[in-house]
């Protein structure tokens, strides 16, 4: 009797998404039974991928072969370690974010429920399709339509221009990126014209084809992780979705781009050129210098987050960057170390960027306002959002004890013992981007303080916002989930660390849970605890304890007594919410110290203005460095080229005679 | 020495001479009927070189083709036009889009490049009339040219004709005639879209009031 | 009873008894069941091949091999679905006053008779009659195109006539050159224009005669399929057009065309040996592939753009065939049908949207899903299929294609890329607005016919996710045929 | 981890809570010399305490939850950061559970807190603060990150029991390297504990002030809390650079004399460090808030020529 392979069981996951999307069809308009049935049920099953990717962990591959497919490349499928981290990040944030989605869709919001439920989780299943691909065209093939759904997710409420703007240019980008992702796996058979993953893992390919075929994939994928400078869909097409979705876009899409860097780089393309990594490295110091300093200007919230995933994609690109560099001068211990911290990134971001949309997608519902500066005091409205979004504000800040820093931790370690590269300039860089990361780091809280800061404390910009409602219960159960996962991830680093170490180990050969078990599941020493060491729990403990033991003492040889009283105006009579800072006033420090980093249109008030007015616009340099330039050109090709149909009967005659006399002149066998 | 030659090819190739001494003809005049007549006059030699090329090679469907090209090239498609002429009203003079020096010396240049084309064909060719596919070629293009430099609908079609006159006398002169079925299907379809472009001369006529072809160039992506 | 005679007698007799009656109310139904009757008749026919290998008929004039059969079958299913599709959207036209009932009669005869043309010079072994029906199909369809006589439409038709007649001269020429040199070989027996005999002695053909007897057949039907630049006739006829026509010109006879060329190409590679005619058919298809793809961003005509995109298409098969090889000819003739059936289906979704909104105008072309969310989704997927996304089967066969040109001619394949790209960024740009956003459009006398739309869209979709494997051996045993 | 240890940890934590003020008494009083005027006595900081302890709780209309956990979580923070630091021995059982990274994640998380709550009740000085100060934090983060990399890059370890022990007890070298993290050093503990040039603990001029912005509203015990967290900050922060740049006398074992040695010891690096820090504040004005991030961005620099000067010169590869 056969037995039920890991493999087989995400297969049947997959197709389990497609038929609850399918389900949805059956009845398009009934919003109650597609959101209090089919969703969990979505949920239900990605807990599953989640639990057979958590379990697989340590597992030899497995293969399999469907009958679907081109007649001479049938899908090829491979269950390895790479794929089931991924899996098992997709599996747990999609649980989270389709309980949440349960409660979040409702009637009339833009187009049919069915429709959503349908692209939704077809969106899913290929995600899952594309971790699990095997070969080109199955990858491609699960690569587009992830696109695709995703696309028209995005563009749900499509009666808006810019929604349909941002869904086009996403689209297109993310076009534009398989086509070099195809590109690169076509170097990557070099003519041999197998196109499974085995045969280009089979072939010997010359450091420069090799080198080739990387950038090309960094490019491709880049596209679709949202590299500088092919990052310009992702502030646009993120706040456009719906809240759900853009947590899955930023949450667990980008990773899937991740995904394939590390499948290409470390799997595929073959032993990797010191270079490469320096590459990864500056693309991703640059974007997330760049995310950081976008997200602490922006006025809309989701913008906002988009741009802090650009910055965390950046800081992934350069754990992969270091990687890549260590792997290359065969330093393996250290490339584990950094391969960890890229992987722990992947998972904590999942984790806390899905977090921090869906809080936002609270607010939109309670509040119908995206734009932060007209929200503000809700943490007395929505205390369960705002106390749950703080858990993902201080892990987003990269700060102890949540997720977020144990990957910074360990990012920062991989740069501490980078020095001993037998190269001198790279002992140089090394330096340098770690003082960016550390820059980067400490502009994550500000803008993060920004975000919570303004949304959800002080004083209430419009009256509208005294009416919000807190969360209900769905969304309140996928947002705990979420915000549990981020905790978990902050304070059992040793033991996550212990189960995705079987990654490192396949793709490096090393890794880094001999040593961590050494000391116990609740230290994290890399190395050794004299080199280093971080434990969470004992942190948290400190604090707590220090806390609890100071309102004790307090309360016991004091008092507890507290009165209220309005706020201390400082002299000035009128203290109204007026007063406080603006989103763009709180970002002004930014504005000023980084001025050359952006496209600004300022209009500032003078004198004699009857209607004073101050506004600040930034716009994105890349668009008019890159992508304008771009446009003109096509412009002026197709302008040119279409001289060739002028209208004129005589002279289409002309071309078609003298295409003719040229080839009886000059075409000989 | 001619007396190598036998009489029936000498005058193949004398007709094939006076297709092509036609076709420049056609490419020189400026007014309509005469190009009618002009053209009319090619389908008569035309038919009269297949006639002679039965008789020398005695293949007995060259008569039938000879009788089509008769029939359809020197007496029904000239007197359609004709017709057309009257009925529409249209204005003698042809203008051209080249000054015809200038047309000249290009079919000129067209015939050089066509018999240059053709030799090594013809060098392989058995048949005693092997010039003529040379001069076949030359007569197309020079039809085509035709068709390029005239401004007016029937002047084009006019070419488009001698065109497939060209085409007729490569087909026998040079190979013997086609198969029977063949040449019944181009005949067929000869007619068939002589009669269509009589309706179209109508409505274009009806749309635009005058069968001047520059006022269609409105379709155009420049 | 014989299905080949059946399949050839349905159009002939339709549409004799439609020049007549076309005017009756049950003339549409006729057409509709003409049409079915052919489809039934082509299966039938096609079941016949696969089982019991190419035959020959009336004695051996035509010639059915598993090449042409499959085309046979494509052409007879599209000329049934857009049968089906242009009864509603013709009584439409009808009504808004743009057709006149001697025109629909018109209409129908020469629809039959065109898809008549279409089967013979599909089926037909003697390259003469190949060239006498393809000219037929022109003359069939020109009336077609100048049907709705505005000064737009009759523009389009000379221009059709002139440019394509001239064309298809030289095919004649061609085709004389051709007989010229079988002739040397086959003697003077009237079969030296039966395309299996040529087959047999295709060693030796005359290289220069052959050479030059291909060029001027690739640029006589190169014309049809609407090679650049040789193309121009293409955009009017198609934008000018009733939508019918417009699906099946581009769906039906630009493929009959290729096919053409594809018959003589054998013979050429046999008599030159390979390359020659290859190269020539990747430059034009090359050449082709790019110039369309930089004219479809200037489109403002939403006919007019996807008949750029046809030729587009038609660049990137005739460069598949030109690559040849197995893998090639199969990834060819898997693109022709992905084209016909989605362009088609893309034609038809193009045509009611037309009819709604009153314009061919993009920029007045909005919020589909919103008028009929059936429409808007088709539009809107056909789009995305003929761009090459996948899961469709479009995408199948450009994946195959571009592979094998990695493979063979990797300098190619950055310009292929680069076109598709340039493509996908003009059409998809234009068309998203169009089904996207929000309108005020009033509803039809007529409810569209959706169904072969999405027919086609899941037929496409299927092949792109699973090819069944009798089609595949079908398909293998053609691309062996060509070599 | 030993029961010695244990005790010698708790001993430390004492000590610091202890201490902490004093030292701030102290500064505050030698500025006053410095600048002529009449000192406060040596404990007013414990004065000042239980004076605010002994108060009511004042709140405003408001405040949230945040608002009144913040104190107590900067409070639990900057303990810790004192149980880390090795100011007497270096054999902290506590020393494993955060490097010198998460030190800094420490301060970090406290700047967050208090900016949060600064926000929260709304009032445009709150605001304005908690800006300026995740400003300040920003720059002077990073550069803090980068002096402990020069060290921990001397030591090749990041926990600073291990760099203490490095630089103490093993033969000694001059690193130049550590002069620039040093001076870095010096300029990031001014901006972060609100000194002159950066901040001016003694205003109250609304526009120029940055850590008393973000108070205004607290009051009664919160406040106290709060300056006792200031208090302690500022110790850390003196621990933390006499560990990294003078660590001589810090008990390496947990032998009891050894830390009775240490104290005083210890007692008088901190006196001289907040005589010179008094000195700085003295002859040094505050600087305009924008020509803070140029400090900062001084300080980061030269932390970074700092890492490059230990990778070029003392590096033997």
């Amino acid at each position: 009797m056969p037995t039920l392979l890991p493999i087989d069981a995400l297969l049947i996951a997959a197709c389990a998404w497609l038929a609850v999307g399918l389900a949805g069809l059956a009845a398009p308009a009934n919003t109650r039974f597609i959101a209090r049935t089919l969703f969990p049920l979505g949920a239900l099953v990605g807990l599953l991928v989640g639990i057979v990717g958590l379990c697989f962990l340590g597992e030899s591959p497995e293969t399999a072969v469907l009958v679907i497919g081109l007649p001479d490349l049938p899908f090829h499928l491979r269950l390895d370690n790479l794929t089931a981290v991924f899996a098992m990040l997709l599996g747990f944030a999609s649980a989270g974010i389709s309980v949440y989605a349960a409660g979040y869709f409702r009637q009339g919001g833009g187009a049919a429920p069915g429709l959503l439920c349908l692209e939704y989780h077809v969106f899913l299943a290929s995600m899952l399709m594309v971790l699990l691909a095997d070969d080109a065209y199955a990858f491609m093939v699960a690569w587009e339509s992830m696109a695709l759904s995703s696309f028209f997710l995005v563009t749900t409420d499509h009666k808006h221009g810019e929604i349909r703007r941002a869904g086009y240019l996403y689209l297109l980008l993310a076009h534009l990126g398989a086509i070099s992702i195809l590109l690169s796996f076509g170097v990557m058979t070099s003519g041999s014209g197998d196109y499974s993953f085995a045969g280009m893992r089979a072939q010997e390919l010359s450091p420069f084809w090799a080198s080739v075929a990387y950038l090309l994939a960094l490019v491709g994928f880049g596209a679709k992780a949202g590299l500088v400078p092919v990052h310009v869909w992702l502030p646009e097409a993120h706040p456009a979705a719906p809240s759900p979705v853009s947590a899955m876009m930023s949450g667990v899409m980008l990773k899937t781009a991740i995904y394939g860097l590390l499948r290409v780089g470390f799997d595929l393309v073959g032993e990797p050129l010191w270079w490469w990594g320096v590459v990864a490295l500056g693309v991703g110091l640059v974007t997330a210098l760049f995310g950081v300093l976008y997200s602490t200007v922006q006025s809309d919230m989701k913008r906002l987050l988009a741009y802090s995933s650009i910055e965390n994609i950046g800081l992934i690109a350069v754990g992969i960057g270091l990687t890549l560099t260590f792997h290359a001068y065969g330093m393996e211990a250290l490339a584990a170390l950094a391969m960890t911290a890229v992987l722990y990134h992947c998972l904590a971001h999942a984790g806390f960027k899905s977090l921090l949309f869906l809080c936002t997608g609270s607010v939109l519902h309670a509040t119908k306002e995206r734009s932060l500066g007209k929200l503000g005091g809700l943490i007395h409205r929505m205390p369960w959002v705002a106390w749950l979004a703080l858990a993902g504000v201080i892990a987003s800040a990269g700060l102890p004890p949540l997720s977020g820093f144990v990957s910074e931790w360990l990012l920062l370690q991989s740069f501490l013992f980078s020095p001993g590269l037998p190269h001198p300039w790279l002992n140089m860089i090394v330096p340098v981007a770690a003082a960016v990361v550390a820059l980067v780091a400490a502009l994550a809280g500000f803008a993060m303080v920004k975000f919570f800061g303004i949304i959800f404390l002080g004083q209430m910009r419009e009256e509208s916002l005294k009416d919000a409602h807190d969360a209900g219960p769905w969304e309140k159960a996928g947002l705990v989930w979420l915000a549990s996962l981020t905790v978990l991830l902050g304070v059992l680093p040793a033991t996550v660390i212990g189960r995705i170490d079987a990654v490192t180990h396949q793709l490096l050969g090393t890794g880094l849970a001999e040593r961590v078990r050494e000391h116990g599941w609740w230290m994290l020493a890399p190395i050794s605890p004299e080199r280093a060491s971080y434990e969470p729990l004992v942190f948290l403990a400190t604090i707590v304890a220090s806390v609890l033991l100071g309102r004790w003492v307090v309360r016991r040889f004091y008092h507890g007594r507290m009165r209220r009283s309005p706020a201390w105006d400082c002299g000035y009579f009128f203290q109204g919410p007026r007063a406080q800072d603006t989103a763009e006033g709180f970002s002004q420090p930014i504005r000023r110290i980084f001025e050359p980093m952006f496209r600004m249109q300022r209009h500032f008030p003078t004198a004699r203005d009857a209607k004073p007015y101050y506004s600040v616009k930034v716009e994105d340099h890349f668009w008019h460095w890159l992508y304008v330039p771009i446009a003109r050109a096509a412009k002026a090709t197709s302008a040119l080229i279409a001289t060739l149909q002028g209208g004129r009967i005589a002279i289409y005659l002309l071309y078609s005679f003298l295409t003719l006399i040229l080839l009886l002149l000059v075409a000989r066998p | 020495m001619n007396a190598a030659i036998p009489l029936t090819a000498q005058l193949i190739n004398l007709f094939a001479a006076v297709i092509l001494l036609l076709a420049f003809a056609m490419l020189a005049q400026r007014r309509v009927l005469p190009l009618i007549n002009l053209f009319a006059l090619q389908g008569l030699t035309l038919a009269a070189s297949t006639i002679v090329a039965a008789v020398s090679t005695g293949q007995h469907h060259l008569y039938w083709s000879a009788g089509l090209t008769l029939l359809l090239k020197a007496a029904l498609l000239p007197w359609i036009l004709h017709r057309l002429v009257r009925r529409l009203h249209v204005k003698w003079e042809v203008e051209s889009l080249i000054n015809v020096p200038t047309t000249m010396l290009v079919g000129i240049g067209l015939v050089i490049i066509a018999f240059n084309v053709a030799l090594p064909i013809s060098q392989l060719s058995d048949t005693i009339t092997r010039g003529t596919l040379g001069i076949a070629l030359a007569v197309v293009m020079l039809a085509f040219l035709m068709m390029i430099t005239r401004t007016k609908a029937i002047p084009q079609v006019v070419g488009f004709l001698a065109m497939e006159n060209g085409l007729f006398l490569a087909a026998t002169s040079a190979t013997y005639g086609m198969p029977m079925v063949v040449e019944l299907g181009i005949a067929l379809d000869v007619l068939v879209g002589a009669i269509i472009l009589g309706v179209f001369f109508f409505q274009i006529r009806d749309q635009f009031d005058s069968l001047d072809i520059r006022h269609m160039e409105r379709l155009k992506d420049n | 009873m014989d299905f080949f005679i059946l399949m050839l007698t349905f159009p002939l007799v339709s549409g004799a008894l439609l020049t007549v009656f076309g005017e009756r109310a049950w003339a549409p139904n006729l057409n509709i069941i003409a049409s079915l009757g052919t489809f039934l008749c082509a299966a039938g026919l096609t079941a016949e091949i696969v089982a019991s290998g190419p035959r020959m008929v009336f004695g051996e004039e035509f010639f059915i091999d598993s090449l042409n059969v499959f085309l046979v079958t494509l052409t007879a299913f599209v000329g049934l679905t857009t049968s089906i599709f242009s009864g509603p959207y013709m009584k439409n036209e009808q009504e808004h006053g743009r057709l006149t009932k001697p025109r629909l009669r018109l209409y129908k005869s020469m629809y039959q008779l065109f898809m008549f043309t279409m089967l013979v010079a599909l089926t037909t072994n003697n390259l003469g009659i190949l060239w006498v029906a393809m000219e037929a199909a022109t003359l069939t369809t020109v009336l077609l195109v100048s049907l709705y006589r505005t000064p737009a439409s009759l523009e389009a038709a000379w221009k059709y006539f002139i440019l394509c007649g001239v064309g298809i001269a030289q095919a004649l020429f061609g085709t004389i050159l051709l007989y010229f040199a079988a002739e040397r070989v086959l003697g003077e027996t009237g079969n030296a224009l039966l395309w299996t005999h040529l087959v047999d002695v295709k060693g030796q053909l005359e290289p220069t005669i052959m050479s030059l007897s291909f060029i001027f057949l690739l640029v006589g039907y190169g014309t049809k399929v609407g090679l650049a630049p040789l193309h121009n006739w293409l955009p009017d006829a198609h934008a000018e057009g009733p939508t019918p026509i417009s699906a099946v010109l581009s769906g039906l006879l630009l493929n009959v065309a290729l096919y053409a060329i594809l018959r003589c190409k054998v013979l050429a590679d046999g008599a030159i040996g390979p390359g020659f005619a290859g190269n020539l058919m990747m430059g034009f298809g090359l050449f082709t592939l790019v110039v369309a793809a930089f004219f479809l961003s200037r489109q403002k005509d939403v006919k007019r753009m996807f008949a750029y995109s046809s030729i587009e298409h038609m660049g990137l098969i005739t460069f598949a065939f030109g690559m040849g090889g197995a893998v090639a000819n199969f990834a060819g003739l898997l693109h022709m049908t992905m084209h016909s059936l989605t362009k088609s289906a893309i034609f038809f979704a193009v045509g009611h949207a037309t009819q709604k909104t009153g314009t061919q105008v993009m920029e007045n072309i909005r919020g589909l899903m919103k008028i009929n969310p059936l429409i808007g989704w088709g539009l809107m997927l056909g789009t995305l299929a003929i761009l090459g996304m996948p899961p469709f089967g479009v995408f199948a066969s450009e994946f195959m294609i571009l592979t094998h040109a990695m493979k063979h001619h990797a300098w190619a394949t950055p310009v292929l890329l680069l076109a598709l790209g340039v493509a996908f960024a003009a059409i998809f740009g234009k068309v998203q607005p169009m089904v996207f956003g929000e309108t005020e459009a009033k509803p039809l006398p007529h409810a569209p016919a959706i169904t072969p739309v999405f027919l086609h869209l899941s037929l496409v979709l299927m092949l792109g996710l699973y090819i069944p494997p009798y089609l595949t051996r079908w398909f293998h045993e053609a691309a062996r045929m060509l070599g | 981890m030993n029961f010695s240890g244990l005790l010698a940890q708790l001993f430390a934590i004492a000590l610091a809570l202890a201490a902490a003020p004093l030292l701030t008494g102290w500064v505050n009083q030698c500025r006053a010399w410095l600048q002529s005027r009449s000192a406060p006595p040596l404990l007013q900081p414990y004065y000042m305490l239980h004076k605010l302890f002994n108060k009511d709780v004042v709140l405003a209309h408001g405040a949230s939850d945040l608002f009144r956990f913040a104190p107590f979580i900067v409070f639990g923070c900057m303990v810790l950061a004192c149980a880390i630091i090795p100011s007497l021995s270096t054999d902290l059982p506590f020393a494993p559970s955060a490097d010198t990274i998460a030190l800094v994640g420490v301060f970090g998380l406290a700047r967050i807190f208090i900016s949060l709550a600064a926000m929260d009740i709304g009032t445009s000085f709150g605001s304005l603060g908690s800006r300026r100060e995740m400003l300040v934090g920003f720059l002077a983060e990073p550069a803090l990150l980068m002096v402990i990399f020069t060290t921990a890059l001397i030591s090749q370890s990041t926990s600073v029991a291990t760099i203490v022990e490095t630089l103490a007890h093993r033969e000694f070298i001059i690193y130049p390297s550590l002069a620039f993290a040093g001076i870095a050093f010096t300029f990031v503990s001014l901006a972060e504990n609100a000194r002159v040039p950066v901040d001016n603990p003694a205003t109250h001029l609304e526009l120029t002030m940055i850590h008393e912005a973000m108070v205004l509203e607290y009051s009664g015990r919160h406040l106290a809390l709060i300056e006792w967290a200031a208090s302690l900050k500022l110790y850390a922060y003196s621990c933390l650079g006499l560990a990294l740049f003078f660590p001589w006398g810090i008990a390496a074992g947990d032998s009891f004399l050894g830390l009775l040695a240490a104290v005083p010891l210890l007692a008088f690096k901190l006196a001289v460090g907040g005589f010179l820090l008094a000195v700085i504040e003295t002859v040094n004005a505050k600087m305009r808030i924008f020509r803070a991030p140029e400090f900062l961005g001084t300080a980061f620099l030269l932390a970074v020529l700092g890492l490059l000067v230990r990778l070029l010169l003392e590096t033997r590869v």
